[in-house]
């Protein structure tokens, strides 16, 4: 694949992000009117205009590369936030958990990958990312199964190939 | 008549949350279960909506997870001024 | 009957809120439990069919008075503690205010009642006309934005003027300033 | 007969639903501090939510309305993280240890 051009690649982050935005206002009003639509895209480019003032939009912000990964990625997240939920959910009732502190290590280049992570972690019931420092988490886990489950590295893998 | 019966127990976990919130030792306890609070009742809503075969409720529900967050973040931003203003004095 | 039976349970859970608002010397507690009071009340208003309202509620209260009441939480001196002052005067205006709402409730007709002047007078013409007139699908926005335009331009101006005062007031910058004089005159007594 | 069938798996999933959203509530009593009951309200958000919300969605079809409840498990995916981390930053911050064991 050849190498794209920046500018390209930021233009075509907008337009995505504008899609994004069309689609999510047909949705919350759902009506087929020229009017209505016309101020539907008028709304739109308002918050277009908002979010690019506040620097919200960088090229950083929408990952081109990784959105044919992510329906792939969120499959897996489901899965792992089912399994710990049922754990956690199993703790709650019987009673046994030992709330421990433990420390982890991301391997993810950059700032979008490590929040992605971090995240995840908190996602799944049963750990929460308590501190981010640099590439080293602070998590509170529920009980000892639960963290060992986090230390095996698999969620860090996954997340550092979806950047790839 | 299964949404009344849903509805029957997001009441009774809405109770529990707020017995966390009324008791709770510490501010944090306090926030943290009334977003849980406000997520339960956002979904309660939509509950509604089905129950009362009025479902155009959804967009409240939607607005309700928005604001809930928001509101949370901004009782949370209380702690990071006073940070802010203990380093600098 | 259900119906009834959601909102004797939303009810009893507001008073319950409401007693232990009081009851909390926490600042910040108060503003958490206020939010979870705000939430109740917009359900509520859910659960008597009047949307609007509980979209108002629940983006003005839970919302924007949420992060005023923080911001002004925040400038407060802290390592005080809330003394409860005497409580007779503001207990007898609760109960005088809550005796005349309930004297008028009694005159009002009932809910969802057909025959209620409200529903008789513009209101089938608006409901009837509007669509067709306006193209736009929502009744209260056509009563809003067209037969009652400069109302609302009226209103507008005034919550937007407001709204100018509160992000004057609350801009991080004014805190700066302040902590910035406060220094200032350390330095100067010494 | 159709119908049926919607109508029971409706019913099996808001009692999946259901039972988690009660457990959550109960976790958020029962647990001992601030940082484990964190883990009780991810219950309540992540999967109760979800449960609920994918029950609502079979139970009404196909239409725009099913993607506007589709839209919800996708704010609390993106808000309920950020809601949970900050909480437990502050705290940890305003000096509350978590109770229990602390391995390095």
């Amino acid at each position: 694949m050849a190498k794209p051009n920046k500018d390209s690649l930021k233009t075509l982050s907008f337009i995505t992000y504008f899609i994004i935005l069309f689609v999510f206002w047909f949705i919350l009003s759902g009506y087929l009117k020229t009017l209505l639509l016309f101020f539907g895209v008028i709304s739109v480019l308002f918050v277009f205009w908002m979010s690019y003032r506040a620097k919200a939009l960088e090229e950083d912000s929408l990952p081109l590369k990784i959105i044919l990964r992510l329906p792939f990625y969120w499959i897996w997240l489901f899965k792992e936030i089912f399994k710990s939920g049922i754990t956690t959910t199993a703790l709650i009732w019987n009673g046994k958990y030992s709330p421990q502190l433990i420390t982890v290590k991301a391997s993810q280049k950059n700032r979008t990958g490590i929040a992605n992570y971090a995240n995840a972690i908190t996602l799944t019931p049963g750990t929460v990312t308590i501190e981010v420092d640099k590439k080293t988490f602070l998590v509170h886990a529920l009980s000892k199964k639960l963290s060992e489950d986090l230390q095996t590295d698999d969620m860090n893998k996954v997340i550092t190939d979806l950047d790839r | 008549m299964i949404f009344f019966a849903t509805l029957t127990v997001l009441g009774v976990s809405v109770a529990l949350c707020l017995v966390r919130a009324i008791k709770g030792p510490t501010p944090f306890d306090r926030i943290l279960s009334i977003s849980s609070i406000g997520t339960i009742i956002a979904i309660g809503i939509s509950v509604h909506g089905f129950a009362f075969e009025r479902p155009d409720f959804v967009d409240i529900s939607l607005m309700y997870i928005l604001l809930n967050f928001l509101g949370t973040i901004a009782i949370l931003r209380y702690y990071k001024i006073k940070r802010k203003k203990s380093n600098v004095l | 009957m259900n119906f009834l039976l959601i909102n004797f349970f939303l009810i009893s859970l507001l008073l319950v809120t409401t007693f232990f608002i009081f009851k909390t010397t926490s600042l910040i507690s108060v503003v958490a439990l206020t939010g979870a009071f705000t939430l109740l009340c917009s359900a509520i208003y859910v659960n008597l069919d009047a949307v609007d309202v509980a979209f108002t509620e629940a983006a003005v209260g839970s919302g924007i008075s949420t992060i005023l009441m923080v911001m002004a939480a925040a400038k407060l001196p802290e390592g005080k503690k809330n003394k409860l002052i005497n409580l007779f005067p503001s207990i007898i205006l609760a109960v005088s205010i809550s005796l005349i709402l309930i004297i008028i409730i009694a005159n009002l007709p009932l809910l969802g009642d057909p025959n209620a002047p409200i529903h008789l007078h513009v209101v089938p013409e608006y409901l009837k006309e509007s669509k067709d007139f306006f193209h736009i699908p929502n009744v209260v926005t056509n009563i809003l934005a067209s037969y009652r335009g400069f109302d609302t331009l009226g209103e507008t101006i005034v919550i937007f003027t407001a709204g100018l005062g509160v992000i004057a007031l609350l801009t991080s910058n004014t805190l700066n300033r302040k902590t910035n004089f406060k220094k200032n005159n350390k330095k100067n007594e010494r | 007969m159709s119908y049926n069938y919607i109508e029971l798996i409706t019913l099996i999933l808001l009692a999946i639903g259901c039972f988690f959203i009660l457990s959550g509530s109960l976790g958020l009593i029962k647990l001992p501090d601030v940082f484990s009951r964190i883990h009780a309200a991810g219950l309540i958000d992540t999967l109760g939510s979800g449960f609920i919300v994918l029950a609502l969605i079979i139970y009404s079809g196909f239409s725009l309305l099913s993607l506007k409840l589709l839209l919800i498990p996708i704010f609390l995916i993106f808000t309920s993280p950020v809601t949970g981390h900050a909480i437990a930053l502050f705290a940890h911050e305003s000096g509350y240890k978590p109770k229990g064991k602390n391995k390095k």
